[in-house]
């Protein structure tokens, strides 16, 4: 049988991605950002997965206006970068795991969530972002990828008690597929941080750190929370922190933190980075 | 009706991308959608008005990107993660651009991202002035 | 406050909407048919409602293999006939309410339903002809119409469950809505039938019979129907028929049946058509 | 892994569209959907053979096309609601072309569906023979 053994979160921003693809990691206000991934690359060269499920958001690259899915599953073999503007990211094209998502897609939707399937579908940095913090600049990733988009750009998105559902269902139909698979899931976006208006540069720092606090011990509360505090304590675009829970509850009931990092700024946003291994219940 | 979005018009300087802005906003992401590829992104900066011109958006709508005033933008209906094809046509970072809209200049809004970020306070609600 | 007063099913079988573009209804083999829907267009035309719900599947006009949405909500203004490859259908552009839909979409996902939202969308048969059956052929429809697609294409389709529960959401979201609305909701497609394979032209008048009953009485045991009963005894087509329980659990818990047709056949397909009023309860 | 869909296979003469059937017929149903334009339309009807060049279906896939072999055609991952578009384009109606997979003539089938359907006796289950 298959099993969600780690959990990983880390925050995606566009400039980061840049920064690798440019070479100025070593630069002075970058420098600290990459530093604090040192641990996890390690630790991931070590303990590469058969299998990540990688929930992000879509930043307006693969859904136009005219289509918004509340939550979309990449169904097909591969994924490939996305012109979000700058032309696509020099990163290896997503190598999906499909036999895997059709089964997710089947458990999934018989347990009464909703998904849109993907059987084609372009990836942006809240994807491939994440991949190049972890994994560096290699020819190809080092492991299969099934994308899991989240809608967070339009009101409503998924509440957070949803998402932390959500992530219990992943595993239960994880724990059903036949083959023998390592799968790692990794929540992607947030911490605190707002792109828009006067308010933009917000950032909550002793917020987030109790977000991690409680995302370790105690997600229960955080699926509680609604999406106005959301936005209120971690800006217009820490919404994105609804995806972490999808994240964590694939993880079961106990969760051991095996590595934290959180740094502000990179860009316009906090950086929160933890890395989880599941703890598992009889 | 409005109760779920009227919420969020309580919290100072932010605008959430509801579903009645998605739809003010239509053709206004659309044609930033447009910039994804390369031979738009060449048309559009070789003659901005023009190529503005071929779209559905309103003149406000219009004005706005020739004036590159994002808060406007977002007023009539515009998504930051949409505009942002925008201003990457511009040669331009999410932190240049995101700055643009917060009444200070970009040295000074890098130097507050540097300290930490906006701090929270007096940026929670408007009614408790928190 | 808006309120869903009436529910309505009917097949939509594509030959039905041929036989009024082509001016066929008089003819022996549609006869029958079309008289069968005689007192409903006698009903429509005093009970005119402010905007039709309008459940349907779309048969891979406006969903390509690339993208598919378990339950889409058309959120446009307006929404014109897909060309199926005979060209379009010469029928009115159907007028949205997106105000209505709006308030649905964040309705139903605060609800925990994880919707796509449609910005633009074509319409197939399986909502224009069930227009077309009621109200004839006029220049405009005679009221507004938020279209909700449903995939019964690829499987799984939702289960009879989480439809039932989504209409049940959907009631509690228009009541929610603060315009004075008269609402109504069709659920289209089935009964029995089958368009592939040595089984083609299956056909199950009994358990047709017994689900319209039960549709009425007792919905709640039909919620827990699987999909492998409705494929065995309705067709690998007859799945649409999922479709009526967000009509169903729409209307509350106790309907009372006004009219009922029931026809064979309809090209390869059982002829359902039923007529509900809510009984409100306090 | 494969509980949920094995159980289909118990029903005579069927195939459900699962998510590993969609994948099988990605690009016979992607050919379909080109035929909702009446130009592919006119194109494919001008040269059969050299639309389906054009495409990235299996040999298996286009000479199923091309003998419109729609049992087959639903064996390599087509979907009934994809494929009607070619029988669209044939001019066919649903019951014409459907009456194809049952082995009996366009005649017969209509007259069975006259005289109330295929009956479900013997059409439920392989394994329980009813
Ligand atoms: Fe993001
Ligand atoms: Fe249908």
């Amino acid at each position: 049988m298959a099993r969600i053994t780690h959990g990983l979160t880390t925050s995606h921003i566009p400039a980061v991605g840049a920064a690798i693809d440019l070479g100025k990691t070593a630069e002075p206000y970058w420098k600290p950002l990459f530093a604090g991934y040192d641990w996890t690359k390690a630790w991931a060269k070590e303990n590469v997965p058969d299998v990540i499920i990688l929930v992000y958001n879509d930043h307006a690259s693969a859904f136009t206006p005219e289509v918004v899915p509340t939550f979309a599953l990449g169904c097909a073999d591969q994924f490939p970068p996305a012109d979000e503007g700058y032309g696509p990211r020099p990163v290896p094209v997503v190598q999906g795991r499909a036999d895997l998502a059709a089964h997710l897609a089947e458990g999934l939707i018989l347990d009464e969530f909703d998904l849109t399937l993907m059987y084609a579908m372009e990836v942006d940095h809240g994807l491939t972002v994440p991949l190049s913090l972890v994994y560096g600049q290699p020819d190809a990733w080092p492991t299969r990828v099934i994308p899991f988009a989240v809608n967070v750009v339009q009101y409503p998105p998924p509440t957070a008690h949803r998402c932390f559902m959500l992530g219990k269902a992943i595993r239960r139909a994880v724990e059903r597929f036949d083959e023998d698979l390592n799968v790692h899931i990794w929540g992607t976006g947030g911490m605190s941080h707002q792109l828009q208006g006067p308010r933009a540069g917000f950032i909550n720092t002793p917020w987030d750190t109790a977000f991690l606090d409680r995302l370790v011990k105690d997600p229960d509360s955080l699926a509680q929370l609604k999406h106005l505090e959301f936005v209120r304590e971690a800006g217009a675009e820490g919404i994105e922190l609804v995806m972490w829970l999808i994240m964590r509850g694939a993880l079961g009931p106990e969760a051991e933190e095996l590595y934290r990092f959180y740094h502000v700024p990179g860009s316009n946003t906090a950086v929160g980075h933890i890395v989880l291994q599941s703890v598992e219940t009889p | 009706m409005t109760s779920y979005t009227a919420e969020f018009d309580d919290i100072p300087g932010t605008r959430v991308f509801t579903a009645q802005r998605a739809k003010a906003g239509y053709e206004l992401n659309q044609f930033c959608m447009s910039l994804m590829k390369e031979a738009n992104r060449e048309r559009f900066k070789a003659d901005e008005r023009a190529y503005l011109d071929q779209t559905k958006m309103s003149q406000e709508q219009k004005q706005a990107v020739l004036d590159r005033d994002y808060n406007t933008m977002i007023d009539l209906g515009g998504q930051i993660y949409f505009l942002a094809k925008i201003f990457a046509t511009d040669g331009l970072s999410y932190l240049q651009a995101v700055s643009t809209m917060t009444g200070m200049n970009i040295d000074d809004y890098q130097q507050m991202m540097l300290h930490g970020g906006r701090s929270p306070e007096g940026w929670r609600s408007i009614k408790d002035g928190n």
